[in-house]
């Protein structure tokens, strides 16, 4: 009798957020406690759940502003992959121009998505010089798609049938002395993620997933790459430019961290390439009539697989939009890191994840 | 100090106890017993203060042994009728063990009465630090006694229980009063019995075992003392307490008897490799707990130990062993008190932990150390009394002693809580007397790196500890759901609110204790160090600004007592999610490991214990 | 100890923090800020409000005014693209806080601007 | 009357302990601040910090909360006025300690999962410091003799170079730092054991901090004296700054470890250290060595 | 200047209350080095218990509402919010989603209201000296009050 009340008592249980300084978004962990070893962990979503999906199906044209909202670190790539899906429908091709300048933007936001990953994770660990030297290189990122694009988060760049706003001779320059100077300076940091003793520390064995239990929870992205999955959508899309992905083995947060690190060191190096091969021509195809028909697209966000449904009858409402976004998988996979780990060891873990509520939940 | 009303008060202290014994073996019916007991407990008090400002103004009491011859052989027929009694309870309990021991002392008693002993000296000789015992044993027993009479209620036997309860009182008051080593042996063999009988009280299959356990350790220490006995008539020529030399006049095989009674003491103080008695104890009634870590029984050891320090000062490698000892059970023991969940395991551990400082101040033999000795005696006795019977109360009024039950007793039974917090804070806040011994001893350890470094683990676990029980039960809410609350028995307050009185009574007159009883005492054998002065006490390397923290503690408690316009009070934070709360607590080691420690622990310490009686064989072979 | 270079050298060059407010935001020319409307061109068709997806604008023909709730405008340029008759401008500047939620109100021939009032609560 | 003026000038330096210390706090948050590149906040922004949050009512989860912080202030400020006027600095270290018992008190008074993972890292911190700075206050005492911070005179530096040194992890722990900021963790347990002050409270739990700091510091400067008074205040101030900018940079160059890492690391290492040389200078002055 | 010291330590927590992340992540931007608001002696305390000044984004999911207003009663008095965008304004950038509450003054007082969306750094860093000013009014008239 006594006894189970000891073992009862001597759980804690720890709300763990959805406000939480070290969550940005309403995320509840409800974590059990023995002493600080986490025993189990219960995953409650719903706080971000606004109903975008609805929403989007109101007016085609208007939701292409509208799904960028669905998330504000990667806005571009699903506002991509919404006109993608709309240029499919409508079967458009889009002008080479505007290929290249969605891969700038793109590769630019997976820029700002990994440092902003990197530098929560460096906070997690309480490094925090760290954590503002990544912001401090990624604000001069900020500050070259505020140029280009007028906004610093949400580029309403894109149309359906290429994109609205053009790269001048001009920034195309600023856009390939930022990249060497980015890549400078970072290679010194990304040694600073490989090396140095104490974030060794505290990311190395932290949050294991090994391949297997990876493949059965459906990872993607970075999460899958570090798990020893080769698995990243540029490499078929992405024609004509050299690229590779990054894949690691061990699985656990600092190969999480690692992972992210050579992508940056990789993006750079494509958006050089783009920003310096950018053909002429048009940048938007103009479209006629109501989109018909139903399509998947899938692209390789920061965080993974990002994939839209889009399902339509041939009036200016669609039918249906279905968005299955990268961290709705892997935010999963957290119960199976977290059990086992130090109370201590869950801001590093759930941050090497990446965790986005705002499309998970959308 | 001649007069007829010494030998009375004397002599009340131990017999009194004893005459309202036997009374209540008759009386069986509880509240009639309780009569009894508290008046009794009244008179002890009341005894026990005069005889202490006698001692005081007076100085020692002593009685030539001669003149008591009558009372040695009734001594010395009661000591072997005891011994065979025991012989008989270890044939009832199957114990060979215990039967063996008892034998043993009966072969060594029997040897040395048919030797002849010595009979020219002081039978008693009541000095400072026997009236200092006395009065804890008296006042703090009684206390005991009085709050017994309550909790006993659930219990059977009634009549016995008090008998042996009062006894104990009697017997220990026995032991501290005589300067002849067989009475003190006679003395020291019936608080063995009490403690039989007292743990093996309820009558379960557990408690009769912990009984029998208790009775192995001890009467095994009860052999090393007799053996101590025989060793020291046959070294030194007398078996008087104040004739023995002192221990820069002694060494080689001569030391062996000090080394076999402090094995003894280490026993009665259940100091490790000998601890496991005292933890297994804890299935008596509560009372029975506060009496043998706080009033009786495990002082005995110490007081011992605190009589034979002039002989043992000097003594080189023994002293040092004895230190040794001392510290490593001191913070074995306070490690291991961080790990458990009960509360009396917690604090029976603490007991060891404290005693061993007390142990470790007597081995290293300076005036500081013998001074914070003596200090730590008192409060600790005191303290642990009032936490002992804290616990008991909360048991009464929650049925549980775990730590992790008593979450939030602050809101179900303040005056309880309030009660443990003052215990505690006798323990470890300024001003009270333990934090000032241990600032004392700090002092005195400066010297010695070693020893140092166990002292200071040993006080970081210590604060450990108790902040994790006092931790839990102020763990509460906000002040808007503290409204049901318990009453808590009328006895209860009254005999917890009259220790945490006499604590901090004893604190308030802490210089005068020093002047009027722990420095004659230390003045033996050292120049005393420690003076009050200045802002409280100094010593000449040190100061502890006594009054100035009295002053500080005084305006605290007034703060916490006052009761002022409620502040505005605020939901805890749960990350906005508004959930139920679940705070668990820390052991930091698993129970395996706990084990592993402690059999680590156990068997160092008994080589240590192996060494130490070997040390002067080996000096001697040596020299 | 790349770290400790960096803090180092950090240290010695000096913040790159900005002066702002005291000194100018960092504001790039082609920066969406916010929509101002020419009235004098608009023919107040309702072809921005049409196209606006976040309904941050209200055309009222019979009073000839176009409404525009300040806080509810996501400076997505739409409108902008949308206008036949190039009425409407955006401008590097964008809006600023306030005590209480904007709304501007462009009249075809004279121009004011009125708080909504408290919110109610 | 010379004395008489010299207790008021001693009064006044305890009363300005609480100002010393927050500008020392906000030295070294410019100091962070400059290592991160950023422009930071002014040297007083700690005195500010607490000047707002001393008038800020705030609001409590219960009395004893309350109770027990301001216990552990008036200990703290008691240490650190036995430890200004030149007394038992063994007895200010005890009050200090006392200080923080109370401080654990009074996280665990509440029922808060974040304040009672807050107090347990505390008690944890506190084994990891405590024996350390104890060992340093013996040895400082054993090598000049005396308890009283009066009585310790000379570069005491010079005989316990190891000791001094171990202060160091010590004030990297107490100044909430990494590689070792585990109490107040800023992100995962939100603040430890602060969590549940506010306003006034807190207030009154920094304060309590800050005196335990300057406790922590003015134990660190009793290594070093000089008998001429203006050279002695300027090698203390270098000596503070020095540890300052020490800690800015050791902070700011490291990740924050776990509290096991941290509790070995100061008892072996740190203690060892000071055990180190006070055997040293024990054997020395026996005769053993040299 | 009545009320001047609580207005140099401005202590802030941020709370998403189904946002985008968008201006969340404009709001860390302010504690880098760039735009650094610390050196206004201002905090980002992730405890509602610390902080002075509410910093809300997002259109309030129904599921965050009531968490929000847990939150807003956490903190001590005086106390101030921030709606920074325009989903915390006016909910506007999710027109249509069944389930937002349409902006943070549906469920708790705003004081400030940020547009944007994202709100820019520097937007955000007027709402809070915007919001620091009412604070100085409010505590210097409390002030004055408890004079007269
Ligand atoms: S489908 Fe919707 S309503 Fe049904 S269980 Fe899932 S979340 Fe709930
Ligand atoms: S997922 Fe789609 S269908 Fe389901 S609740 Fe959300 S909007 Fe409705
Ligand atoms: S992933 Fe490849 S194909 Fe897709 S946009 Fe980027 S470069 Fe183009
Ligand atoms: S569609 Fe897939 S992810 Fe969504 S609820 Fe069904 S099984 Fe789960
Ligand atoms: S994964 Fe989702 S929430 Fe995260 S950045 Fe991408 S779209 Fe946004
Ligand atoms: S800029 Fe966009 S949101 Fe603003 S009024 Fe124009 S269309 Fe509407
Ligand atoms: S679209 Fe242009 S012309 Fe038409 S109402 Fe709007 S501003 Fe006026
Ligand atoms: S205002 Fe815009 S950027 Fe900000 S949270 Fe809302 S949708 Fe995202």
């Amino acid at each position: 009798m006594i006894k189970e009340r000891d073992e009862m008592s001597r759980t804690t249980i720890i709300p763990f957020g959805p406000q939480h300084p070290a969550f940005l978004e309403p995320l509840n962990l409800s974590l059990k406690l023995s002493e600080e070893t986490v025993i189990g962990a219960e995953i409650n979503y719903g706080y971000n759940h606004r109903g975008l999906e609805k929403a989007l199906t109101s007016d085609f044209r208007r939701s292409i502003y509208m799904c960028e909202r669905v998330c504000g670190i990667c806005s571009f790539f699903h506002s991509t992959a919404y006109c993608q899906s709309l240029e499919s429908l409508f079967q458009v091709q889009v002008p080479e121009r505007a290929r290249y300048i969605r891969t700038i933007m793109m590769e630019s936001q997976r820029l700002t998505s990994h440092l902003l990953a990197l530098g929560h994770t460096a906070e997690a660990i309480g490094f925090e010089s760290l954590f503002m030297q990544l912001f401090r290189e990624r604000e001069s990122i900020m500050r070259m798609v505020n140029d280009i694009s007028g906004n610093r988060v949400h580029y309403s760049m894109n149309a359906i049938g290429g994109v609205r706003r053009d790269i001048s001779a001009q920034q195309r320059s600023d856009i390939v002395s930022r990249m060497d100077g980015l890549e400078v300076r970072f290679e010194e940091l990304a040694k600073i993620f490989e090396k140095d003793p104490t974030i060794r520390a505290r990311t190395v064995g932290k949050g294991v997933l090994t391949p297997e239990i990876a493949r059965s929870y459906g990872v993607v992205g970075p999460v899958a790459r570090a798990s020893g999955i080769a698995q990243d959508l540029r490499e078929t899309y992405c024609q004509g430019l050299s690229f590779r992905p990054v894949v690691r083995e061990e699985g656990d947060a600092y190969a999480r961290s690692m992972v992210r690190v050579e992508e940056i060191l990789r993006s750079i190096d494509l958006i050089r390439q783009t920003a310096s091969e950018l053909p002429g021509g048009a940048l938007n195809i103009p479209f006629r009539g109501r989109p018909t028909g139903e399509t998947f697209t899938r692209l390789e966000a920061p965080r993974g697989e990002l994939l839209y449904y889009v399902r339509a009858k041939g009036t200016t409402d669609l039918e249906r939009i279905k968005i299955k976004t990268p961290a709705f998988v892997n935010v999963a996979a957290l119960s199976a890191m977290v059990p086992g780990c130090e109370m201590a060891d869950i801001p590093v873990i759930t941050v090497s994840v990446d965790p986005c509520i705002c499309c998970t939940e959308r | 100090m001649d007069e007829p009303i010494v030998d009375l008060l004397v002599g009340f202290l131990v017999v009194a106890p004893v005459a309202v014994a036997l009374f209540c073996l008759f009386l069986r019916k509880l509240p009639a017993i309780g009569k009894a007991v508290g008046a009794v407990s009244v008179l002890m008090t009341m005894f026990a203060m005069a005889l202490l400002t006698i001692v005081v103004t007076a100085g020692p009491i002593v009685r030539e042994a001669h003149d008591l011859a009558s009372i040695t052989t009734a001594i010395t027929v009661l000591d072997l009728a005891l011994m065979l009694t025991f012989v008989y309870i270890s044939w009832k309990a199957k114990s060979a063990l215990a039967g063996v021991f008892a034998a043993l002392q009966l072969i060594v008693l029997a040897t040395m009465e048919i030797g002849g002993v010595s009979e020219h000296g002081a039978a008693i000789y009541v000095d400072q630090l026997s009236v200092m015992m006395a009065f804890v044993t008296s006042v703090i027993g009684s206390i005991i006694c009085v709050y017994a009479v309550r909790y006993m209620a659930h219990y059977e036997g009634h009549g016995r229980f008090f008998a042996v309860m009062l006894l104990f009182l009697g017997a220990m008051n026995g032991a501290v009063f005589s300067n002849n080593l067989l009475w003190l042996f006679f003395f020291w063999e019936v608080t063995t019995l009490c403690s039989y009988l007292l743990i093996g009280h309820a009558g379960t299959m557990e408690a009769r075992r912990s009984a029998v356990t208790a009775a192995e350790y001890t009467l095994g220490g009860g052999v090393s003392l007799a053996v101590g006995i025989m060793l020291c008539e046959h070294h030194f020529g007398t078996v008087f307490l104040d004739q023995l030399p002192s221990g820069a006049a002694i060494g080689g095989l001569a030391l062996l008897p000090l080394a076999l009674m402090a094995v003894a003491a280490f026993t009665k103080s259940a100091q490790i490799p000998f601890q496991k008695w005292l933890l297994g104890a804890m299935v008596a009634p509560t009372p029975v707990s506060a009496l043998l870590h706080s009033a009786t029984m495990v002082n005995l050891g110490v007081y011992l130990l605190l009589r034979l320090a002039p002989s043992l000062q000097g003594s080189g490698a023994l002293s040092g062993m004895v230190a040794l000892a001392g510290v490593a059970s001191f913070l074995i023991t306070a490690v291991l008190a961080m790990t458990q969940s009960n509360a009396k395991r917690v604090l029976a551990y603490s007991t060891i932990s404290n005693l061993g400082l007390i142990v470790a101040c007597v081995g290293l033999g300076t005036s500081m150390a013998m001074t914070a000795g003596m200090l730590l005696l008192v409060f600790h006795a005191i303290s642990k009394a009032l936490l002992f019977m804290s616990v008991g109360a909360i048991k009464e009024g929650t049925g549980s002693e775990d730590i992790d039950a008593m979450e939030g007793l602050r809101d179900r039974m303040p005056l309880v809580s309030g009660a443990v917090l003052v215990g505690v804070s006798m323990m470890v806040m300024p001003p009270f007397g333990m934090f000032a011994s241990k600032w004392l001893l700090s002092e005195a350890v400066a010297s010695h790196p070693l020893m140092a470094l166990f002292l200071v683990l040993g006080f970081g676990a210590t604060l450990v500890y108790y902040a994790k029980w006092l931790g839990r039960i102020f763990t509460g809410g906000t002040d808007r759901d503290a409204l049901c609350r318990d009453g808590t028995p009328r006895t209860y307050a009254a005999t917890l609110m009259a220790t945490a009185v006499v604590g901090i009574l004893a604190t308030g007159l802490m210089g005068q204790l020093l002047e009027g009883l722990i420095n004659p005492y230390v003045s033996k054998v050292f120049d005393p160090v420690l003076q009050t002065g200045g802002w409280g006490l100094s010593t000449t390397v040190g100061l502890f600004p006594l009054v100035a923290l009295i002053v500080l503690a005084s305006l605290l408690s007034v703060a916490a007592l006052y009761r002022g316009r409620a502040p505005p009070t605020s939901e805890v934070y749960t990350c906005g999610e508004g959930s139920e709360v679940q705070v668990g607590t820390f052991y930091y080691w698993t129970e395996a490991r706990v084990a592993r420690l402690m059999r680590t622990a156990n068997m160092l310490m008994a080589l240590l214990v192996i060494a130490l009686v070997f040390a002067p064989v080996i000096q001697e072979v040596a020299a | 100890m790349a770290m400790l270079s960096i803090v180092l050298r950090n240290l010695i060059t000096g913040p790159v923090t900005t002066r702002y407010p005291e000194g100018p935001a960092d504001i790039p020319e082609g920066n969406r800020g916010r929509v101002d409307w020419n009235m004098e061109a608009c023919t107040l068709c309702g072809l921005c409000q049409k196209r606006c997806p976040t309904l941050a604008l209200k055309v009222d023909k019979k009073a000839g005014t176009i409404t525009l709730e300040v806080f509810r405008c996501i400076a997505c340029g739409v409108c902008v693209d949308a206008c036949p008759q190039e009425a409407i401008g955006m401008i590097a500047e964008t809006s600023r806080p306030g005590y209480f939620k904007d709304v501007r109100i462009y009249q075809k021939e004279v121009t004011e601007e009125r708080d909504e009032g408290p919110p109610q609560p | 009357m010379s004395s008489m003026f010299e207790q008021a000038a001693l009064l006044a330096l305890w009363a300005a302990v609480p100002l010393l210390v927050g500008v020392l706090l906000g030295l070294d948050r410019v100091l962070t601040a400059r290592l991160q590149g950023r422009r930071g906040p002014s040297v007083l922004q700690s005195l500010r910090d607490l000047t707002k949050l001393l008038h800020k009512k705030g609001s409590y989860v219960n009395r004893s909360q309350v109770l027990f912080a301001y216990g552990a202030l008036a200990l703290q400020a008691a240490a650190a006025l036995v430890l200004i006027m030149g007394s038992d600095v063994l007895t200010a270290f005890l009050l200090s300690g006392v200080g923080c018992f109370l401080m654990v008190m009074a996280a665990l008074s509440v029922r808060s999962p974040y304040s009672h993972l807050g107090a347990q890292r505390e008690l944890v911190q506190m084994m990891a410091t405590e024996p350390v700075v104890m060992m340093v206050v013996l040895s400082l005492a054993y090598a000049s003799g005396s308890f009283l911070g009066a009585e310790m005179e000379g570069m005491l530096v010079l005989a316990l170079p190891l000791a001094a040194a171990a202060m160091v992890p010590v004030l990297l722990i107490r100044l909430e730092k990494s590689p070792y900021d585990i109490a107040t963790a800023h992100s995962e347990i939100v603040s430890g054991p602060y969590v549940e002050f506010s306003g006034r409270g807190l207030g009154i739990t920094k304060l309590a901090h800050w005196f335990e700091l300057g406790v922590m510091f003015g134990i660190l400067l009793l290594f070093f004296r000089l008998s001429d008074p203006a050279l002695d205040l300027v090698v203390k101030g270098l000596v503070v700054l020095a540890v300052v900018l020490t800690t800015a940079v050791i902070d700011n160059t490291t990740a924050r470890l776990t509290r096991w890492r941290m509790l070995r690391f100061s008892l072996t290492l740190c203690l060892g250290a000071v055990m180190l040389n006070l055997i040293v200078l024990y054997l020395v002055d026996s005769g053993v060595i040299l | 200047m009545n009320g001047r010291r609580e207005a140099r330590s401005p202590w802030i927590l941020h709370f998403d209350t189904g946002s985008c992340n968008g201006c969340d992540i404009e709001i860390w931007a302010l504690l880098t080095p760039k735009y650094d608001v610390e050196r206004f002696g201002m905090m980002n305390k992730g405890n509602p218990k610390h902080a002075d000044i509410l910093l809300v984004t997002g259109p309030v999911t129904k599921k965050c509402a009531s968490r929000l207003k847990n939150l807003y009663e956490q903190m001590p008095d005086p106390k101030l919010v921030v709606a920074c965008g325009d989903c915390a304004s006016t909910g506007a950038p999710f027109v249509g989603c069944y389930n937002t509450c349409g902006g943070v003054d549906s469920v708790i007082p705003v004081d400030v209201y940020v547009p944007g969306c994202a709100c820019r750094p520097e937007v955000l860093i007027d709402g809070v000296v915007m919001a620091v000013d009412k604070w100085r009014e409010i505590t210097g008239a409390s002030s004055e009050g408890a004079r007269s």
